[in-house]
């Protein structure tokens, strides 16, 4: 027993020394970045604003990751293609009124209209996925749905792929969100506000809804233990769809505001900011809410800031490039230090 | 049990056999050539091969490449010699290890005359030795890396009518710095081959001209290109060059004027993103964009009337990316080939015999081949495409009617 | 009509084959207990009347109505409610939430209510602590809640598994307290126990379970005066 | 269930055929495999595919159904796949009247010609209805044939298809064999069978089917009659010709096939070595593709002249060893951070170790050493001392082949060994194995040092098999292909690795020439797979017993029965 514990500390030791030299990488490459100030506090702000954007979009995607988590312990790989389904398919909607005019007459009108395409078809999607791939495979090893989930993604990537066609389809260009709001050195976009007051307001909704209703409440009981759930006549079945439906409108939703910001959609459109939104899941302590939130947003700015912040410095050519090995890397930091997330509770030395 | 097995497994053999006694006999010709020939009986079809990536998230570029080589085939009827051109092939994936199982396979067949691929670089490195083992003939309409044809380490019968990098972004820079007359500018790549050796070569041949260029870079699948052209803007460049593909490149664009410091900078492009889709992609900020590729213009009417077939035929497909000129030039460079009488020798009845060896000669002498890409002539190290490049700027008519300008404002060595 | 009525059963763990043919009825207003060793298959025996197991033979009946393969929660809704052994409370739903679960399969808000106060009448220290977190509670209190909540969704069979494990002596004499009162007021109740004296003190008839299959049934007084249940199950010599 | 009948079955199987069927056509599956035909000029793979989906339809509602009596099941099935070929005749009526091809891309001209087999919109409908009610009939005559007689034509059926679709390899292997070539030339046409081919084949595999299954057992009877001396002299005989067949099948199978078991051996490496690190250890490993890269760089940059590094290490063999040791040591690493990390916390950390590991070798930092986008190239062939030789996909076959017996070797050594079983503990309950005694420490490290050397040994072949290593061959597909496979093939079973890495190795690698719908048709046999059989094909014996408890004690008792017979090939 002496020998073992000499030995974890030995571990111990080299996590301590891994984290320490990171830390020491991102503090003394910040400081030479700031020390020669190549970039003025504006392009920092700006820096922050396009971070922040970025993270509610990670966020709200985040949430279908997380909420699927917490209810099924499983990993909903093919949630990034609920994510893709849904604006991909709205698309062809945008861009015949964004070509007949519809759209810049009547904005309000038309982004409902594209919401509510773009959600109820990743909704679909999502649910038909539980149904299909999800539900037969609730009480087999955990690795069992992992490859379902996998392979749904695949299909539902390249069924989309086959359906609508290979290439980049692009979203009509809406004047009136490049409009500018100026506060000081700080500049948003409308569309930035956008994003981020959409976001804010649906994750706010989802947490008053879980934490509030008796729905959500229910999803806190099945969450936590499926058998006495059901014990309380709670439908397991019934909260299971409602939580994927949950995901899948989030994720619905998400999609549009993604393809307003960045306009191009396509099958393959939601692979990154899938693997993006289940690490900030991660980050910020799976199965939990808020934790997809914080998550979103520490991965959106540290995309967004750290290169530059921890890199420039130290003159490394093109430290965009390292913005995910970065994110990563501080991923990793983090968990070190916080095994289960940076809200996550002890959820994950639990036995899943 | 057994024996009643083996009776009906020989029966089927011998049936086989008797048909086979009854087909032509030998005909007379004597193949000679050093690498083999490839004899093609009266009614098969003349087999060309592509490598080309059909699958994932590249298959955009296969398939144009491929549809510009389909439109080759169908403007000769078709047919080759009165033989029927069949033209099929294998996904090489974009990458290494897809590049070699597609060679392979191909390699594999013997009734295979020639072959038009790959279109990834990457595909081409353990590729085109394994067709050149084949004794076969690869010409290549999108490989743009310059060590393919690397004297020391090209892989016989390997050419190309894609531009090399060293060409494209070496005019690139002569035309910023001379024409433009800028001196400080910044290049973004994404971290694919193409793009990375472009926006190199472009900065280095911009430094020797005397002026400063940053090299960024971002990765393939990147959305929000605002930080990273944060970063550019600190530099105070004058113009940006991104010589990516249509996804990034259309990122980039977009994104560009939202970035305080770069509203004005001026954006250049190469021929990767020298599509309609692009503008698409990109949005009115494209309006007075330049862009870096082969002078379409050389062959009055030639490279639309293309371009017109190529919209007709697939439409509904709308894959239309930069390369497909390209591949109908090497088709076109092969087909000829193969009428040539020191290539294929046409008996009586039909058979073609068609000399391997012979066929990379002739290519390899190919000289002032009149294509939609220019006058192509391959030289000693299986670089065939004309050298001229020409800058276009897409103007506001261009924008809004989304198709390309067809007439360059410069062209290199004017 | 037997309120609850157990009929041949045969439930399996895998290829273990876990419960052999268990016959028990329940009687409305009686309190039956099922006592037994551990691992004899009670738990098993509460887990198929309550739907999270299916068995492979036998039927169950509640009031003459089949019920056996039917998922838990209409199982739930058609009166049968269970505090789980382990008592099972929601760590992160609050007291006054575990409550209101218990009561998921209703709707009628008034009596929901008035049951909520007849529970807090009954477990004073519930109210107390209404807004604290299930997880945060001590072993006596989740037992409360855990009857509580189970109460809360009226059943007309109230099953509960070990209510007494893990508690000290004063908490099991106020816990059978409860049992004894909440029988009064006309709860039917199956009681699943360890401690088989202090079951056998409240109950009327009980059932002793051994490897899966019943091997005695009778009236609570003879159970505890029968040789085998005093040296087995009471611990006397 | 099954023995009340549902009325209204039939009519919502004809529905969800029917939706299925228009999807398929807009998928474009109809107008790709239609280009193939499975019988020269008679019927082209797509058709088949349409027709299947009728069949599949009227024969699923004739079996839900109950119905018993001939003319019922015929009214049953006909009905339902009348219904699904009225939603393809709907489709083209719909593509004729409005722009369908603004959203769809393969709702064009060709597919609605393909779908009235070019005869116009209403002698092609009517024709449609037709093949509709006769792919009802068929489907029931075919439930009313007996078990035994259907199973004999289906082989066959199956067969034909087979070697139709297959066409172009078949016949390019058999350009290895001259002696053949008259054969392919009877069976095929220049698209697909011949007629008397086709014939020839479906009568000879019904007669070979015939002798099989009547006599099977009478083979076997008399195998087991046999003095053990003779049962042991055939066992070491068929022993005998496995071994001699494993070292010829390159020469047999020419040089692409060669090619494919090539890449099936690399993933089998790579499946054998995540085995441990998932299948023994039970360590979530999403970033398994970090070993193969550290093992494929670490050869190539000693090996490579042309970065221009000090040290260059001509000999493969050499840098061999480097490799398996450097990618060990990286497994180390990083199992150093995660080892307090459960479930899916490790899942994104490893993860992530994969992408940094790329992204690394991609960027223009590390770029004079690893040679950023460019690759690094020319990496050294395997040559043995001074014996240089041309390596083909024949002669990697062979280090291949080395690689994976040693690497079976010891993974069986290992699984049957004190760290075996301490893994198995771990996996099991991490706490409980902990209690016992077991160092968890070491163990974890040991099965992560170990997994990562496999890679590395993968990545090493890999990287002179290529010649060349680009930073975008190590992708997160990857580590997830091998994870599949691994988990296809029996989680923990070291033949099911072997299996599934010829599942999903091999068998996409055959269908290469339908790459538009390969990964779709990946996806959907991942999800089917776990579906029917979540224990992977060739489970291993412990882990059965589990997912056995799972099916027994979760489903309804009428469940696991249903599944069994699915799984049963």
């Amino acid at each position: 027993m002496r020998r073992f514990s000499e030995r974890l500390n030995l571990t111990d030791v080299i996590m301590f020394i891994i984290g320490a030299l990171i830390l020491l990488l991102v503090v003394v490459g910040s400081a030479a970045t700031l020390y020669a100030g190549k970039y003025t506090t504006r392009q920092w702000l700006d820096l922050v604003v396009f971070g922040v954007a970025l993270g509610s979009i990670y966020a709200l995607i985040a949430l279908g990751y997380t909420l699927v988590y917490g209810i099924l312990r499983m990993i909903n790989f093919a949630h990034s293609e609920v994510f893709m389904a849904g604006p991909f398919t709205a698309y062809f909607l945008a861009d015949a009124m964004g070509k007949s005019g519809f759209l810049d007459q009547n904005l309000f009108v038309g982004l409902l209209i594209i919401f509510a395409v773009s959600m109820t078809v990743s909704t679909i999607v999502a649910i038909l996925l539980e149904r299909i791939a999800y539900r037969p495979l609730r009480f087999a090893p955990r690795l069992v749905p992992l490859i379902t989930a996998i392979g749904a993604s695949f299909f539902l990537q390249y069924f989309f792929r086959g359906l609508y066609g290979p290439n980049i389809k692009v979203y009509p260009e809406i004047a009136f969100l490049k409009n500018v709001i100026r506060i000081g050195d700080l500049n948003i976009q409308y569309l930035q506000v956008l994003v981020i007051a959409a976001a804010a307001l649906m994750m706010i909704g989802l947490q008053i809804f879980i934490q509030r209703s008796r729905t959500g409440k229910a999803m806190r009981a099945v969450a936590e233990d499926k058998q006495t759930a059901a014990l309380m006549g709670i439908d397991i079945d019934q909260i299971i769809v409602i939580t994927f439906v949950i995901g899948g409108a989030l994720a619905g939703a998400a999609g549009v505001l993604y393809a307003l910001m960045f306009k191009q959609v396509n099958f393959i459109m939601g692979f990154i900011p899938g693997i993006k939104a289940f690490t900030a899941a991660v980050l910020g302590g799976i199965g939990n809410v808020p934790g997809a939130m914080v998550g979103g947003m520490f991965l959106g700015i540290i995309e967004s800031i750290g290169p530059t912040l921890f890199l420039d410095g130290l003159n490394v050519p093109a430290p965009q490039q390292l913005k995910d090995a970065i994110a990563f890397t501080l991923l990793v930091l983090v968990l070190i230090f916080r095994p289960s997330g940076i809200l996550g509770e002890k959820l994950a030395q639990k036995k899943a | 049990m057994k024996a009643r097995f083996l009776f009906v497994a020989m029966l089927a053999v011998a049936i086989g056999l008797v048909v086979s006694a009854c087909g032509p006999s030998t005909p007379p010709f004597q193949c000679k050539d050093k690498l083999g020939c490839v004899d093609i009986a009266p009614n098969d079809s003349v087999h060309i091969a592509y490598a080309f990536v059909t699958s994932g998230e590249n298959s955009t570029l296969g398939l144009d490449t491929k549809y510009g080589a389909e439109i080759a085939v169908d403007d000769k009827g078709g047919k080759v010699l009165g033989h029927a051109v069949k033209f099929d092939g294998q996904d090489s994936g974009c990458n290494a290890e897809g590049g070699q199982t597609a060679a392979t396979k191909i390699a594999a067949d013997k009734t295979i005359v020639a072959v038009i691929g790959t279109n990834c670089s990457s595909e081409a490195v353990p590729g085109a030795p394994i067709i050149a083992n084949a004794g076969l003939t690869m010409i290549s309409p999108s490989n743009t890396a310059p060590y393919l044809t690397d004297p020391a380490k090209r892989a016989p019968g390997y050419f190309r009518t894609a531009h090399n990098d060293k060409v494209q972004g070496a005019a690139a820079a002569e035309f910023v710095f001379k024409q433009l007359k800028y001196t400080n500018v910044a290049t973004i790549h994404d971290g694919g081959p193409y793009t990375e050796a472009l926006a190199n070569v472009f900065a280095d041949s911009f430094r020797k001209l005397g002026g400063k260029a940053v090299v960024e870079a971002v990765n393939v699948g990147d959305k929000d290109m605002k930080p990273v052209l944060t970063r550019v803007a600190a530099g105070k460049p004058e113009l940006i060059y991104f010589p990516v593909f249509i996804a990034e490149g259309g990122f980039i664009c977009a994104q560009m004027r939202d970035v305080p410091g770069l509203e004005k900078t001026t954006m250049m492009g190469a021929d990767g993103i020298f599509s309609p889709d692009f503008l698409k992609a990109c949005g009115k900020n494209v309006v007075g964009m330049y862009f870096s590729s082969p002078d379409f213009s050389a062959f009055a009417g030639g490279y639309q009337a293309l371009v017109d077939k190529y919209l007709k035929k697939y439409n509904q497909k709308s894959t239309l990316a930069p390369f497909h000129a390209h591949a109908y030039d090497a088709m076109n460079m092969f087909l000829t080939a193969l009428e040539n009488p020191a290539v294929t020798v046409k008996d009586a009845d039909g058979t073609l015999h068609v000399q391997k060896q012979a066929l990379r000669d002739v290519i390899a002498a190919t000289k002032g081949f009149k294509g939609v890409t220019g006058n192509l002539t391959c030289d000693p190290t299986g670089d065939c495409a004309d050298p001229k490049i020409a800058v276009y700027q897409v103007n506001a008519d261009n924008f809004s009617s989304l198709t390309m300008p067809k007439n360059p404002i410069w062209k290199q060595g004017q | 009509m037997a309120m609850l009525e157990v009929n041949d059963i045969h439930s399996y763990y895998g290829n273990i084959h876990a419960l052999k043919g268990i016959s028990l009825t329940v009687d409305k207003g009686e309190i039956v207990t099922l006592i037994g060793a551990n691992g004899a298959g009670k738990t098993t025996t509460l887990k198929t009347i309550s739907g999270l197991l299916h068995p492979r033979h036998g039927a169950i009946m509640l009031e003459g109505e089949r019920i056996d393969g039917l998922p838990p929660h209409q199982i739930v809704m058609r009166g049968i409610g269970q505090a789980p052994e382990g008592r099972k409370i929601f760590g992160a739903l609050t007291v006054l939430e575990n409550l209101e679960m218990g009561a998921y399969a209703r709707n009628d808000t008034a009596a929901i209510a008035r049951d909520l106060d007849f529970v807090f009448a009954l477990f004073p220290r519930l109210q107390e602590r209404r807004s604290q977190l299930g997880g945060t509670l001590s072993g006596g209190e989740q037992q409360m809640l855990a009857m509580g909540r189970a109460l809360m969704a009226h059943p007309r069979v109230l099953m509960l598994d070990e209510p007494s494990m893990g508690l000290a002596p004063v908490l099991v004499e106020a816990i059978f307290e409860t049992i004894r009162k909440l029988n009064k007021e006309g709860t039917t109740i199956l009681l699943i126990e360890q401690n088989a004296a202090k079951a056998l003190q409240v109950a009327s008839r009980g059932y002793v379970i051994e490897t899966g299959q019943i091997v005695l049934q009778d009236s609570a007084e003879n159970l505890r005066k029968s040789e085998k249940v005093r040296k087995a199950y009471l611990g006397e010599a | 269930m099954l023995s009340n009948p549902d009325r209204s079955y039939p009519i919502k199987i004809g529905l969800l055929s029917g939706v299925i069927a228009v999807l398929i056509a807009l998928e474009g599956m109809i107008q790709a495999f239609g280009a193939r035909d499975i019988i020269g000029g008679v019927i082209s793979l797509g058709h088949a595919l349409l027709y299947a989906t009728f069949f599949a339809a009227a024969y699923l509602a004739i079996r839900r159904s109950g119905a018993t009596r001939l003319v019922n099941t015929i009214f049953v099935g006909a009905l339902s796949s009348l219904i699904a070929s009225i939603f393809v005749i709907a489709l083209v009526w719909l593509g004729s009247w409005t722009d369908l091809g603004y959203v769809f891309v393969n709702a064009t001209q060709p597919l609605y010609e393909l779908l009235t087999f070019k005869q116009g919109l209403v002698v092609g409908s009517l024709l449609m209805l037709i093949v509709g009610i006769v792919m009802g009939i068929l489907a029931a005559l075919t439930v009313a044939l007996p078990a035994k007689t259907r199973q004999y034509i289906l082989t066959p059926v199956i067969w034909v298809i087979t070697l139709g679709v297959l066409q172009d390899l078949v016949t390019v292997t058999i350009q290895n064999m001259p002696f053949l070539k008259p054969v392919t030339n009877f069976l095929y046409v220049s698209n697909g069978l011949s007629i008397p081919g086709a014939l020839t084949i479906f009568v000879l595999l019904l007669a070979i089917n015939y002798f099989w299954l009547e006599k099977r057992s009478a083979a076997q009877n008399r195998y087991a009659s046999l003095p053990p001396a003779s049962r042991r002299a055939v066992r070491w005989g068929s022993i005998g010709i496995g071994v001699v067949l494993l070292l010829m099948l390159p020469q047999i199978l020419g040089l692409y096939l060669s090619e494919v078991l090539d890449n099936v051996g690399l993933y089998l490496l790579m499946g054998l070595g995540l085995n441990i690190v998932v299948g023994f250890a039970g360590l979530l490993d999403l970033g398994y593709v970090a070993f193969f890269a550290i093992g494929a760089y670490t050869v190539g940059v000693l090996t490579s002249p042309e970065l221009g590094h000090a040290v260059i290490i001509g000999n493969w063999w050499v840098a061999l060893p480097f490799g398996v040791a450097v990618a060990a040591f990286a497994g180390i690493l990083l199992g150093i951070p995660v080892l307090k990390m459960r479930g899916d916390y490790l899942a994104i950390v490893t993860l992530g170790f994969g992408e940094i590991i790329r992204l690394l070798a991609l960027s223009d930092v590390l770029k004079p050493f690893f040679g950023g986008a460019q690759g690094t190239r020319s990496i050294a062939d395997p040559d043995i001392g001074p014996l240089e030789m041309t390596w083909s996909p024949q002669s990697f076959y062979y280090l291949f082949l080395a690689g994976c017996i040693l690497v079976i070797f010891v993974s069986t050594r290992v699984k049957n060994s004190r760290l075996g079983r301490a893994w198995m503990a771990v996996r099991e309950d991490e706490d409980v194995a902990q209690a016992m005694g077991i160092d968890l420490v070491a163990t974890k490290l040991l099965a992560f040092g170990m997994g990562a050397s496999f890679g590395g040994l993968a990545g090493a072949i890999y990287a002179s098999k290529l010649t060349s290593i680009f930073p975008h061959s190590f992708n997160f597909l990857i580590s997830i292909n091998v994870l599949s496979l691994i988990i296809i093939g029996g989680m923990g079973s070291i033949p099911g690795v072997v299996v599934g890495a010829l599942a999903l190795v091999g068998l996409p690698e055959l269908l290469r020439e339908f790459s538009d719908f390969r990964y779709l048709l990946y996806g959907a046999a991942l999800v089917v797979m776990m579906l029917v059989r979540p224990e992977g094909l060739v489970p291993e014996a412990r882990r059965a017993m589990e997912l056995e408890e799972f099916r027994e004690e979760e489903e309804p008792a009428k469940e696991p029965v249903v599944l069994k017979t699915m799984g049963q090939p």
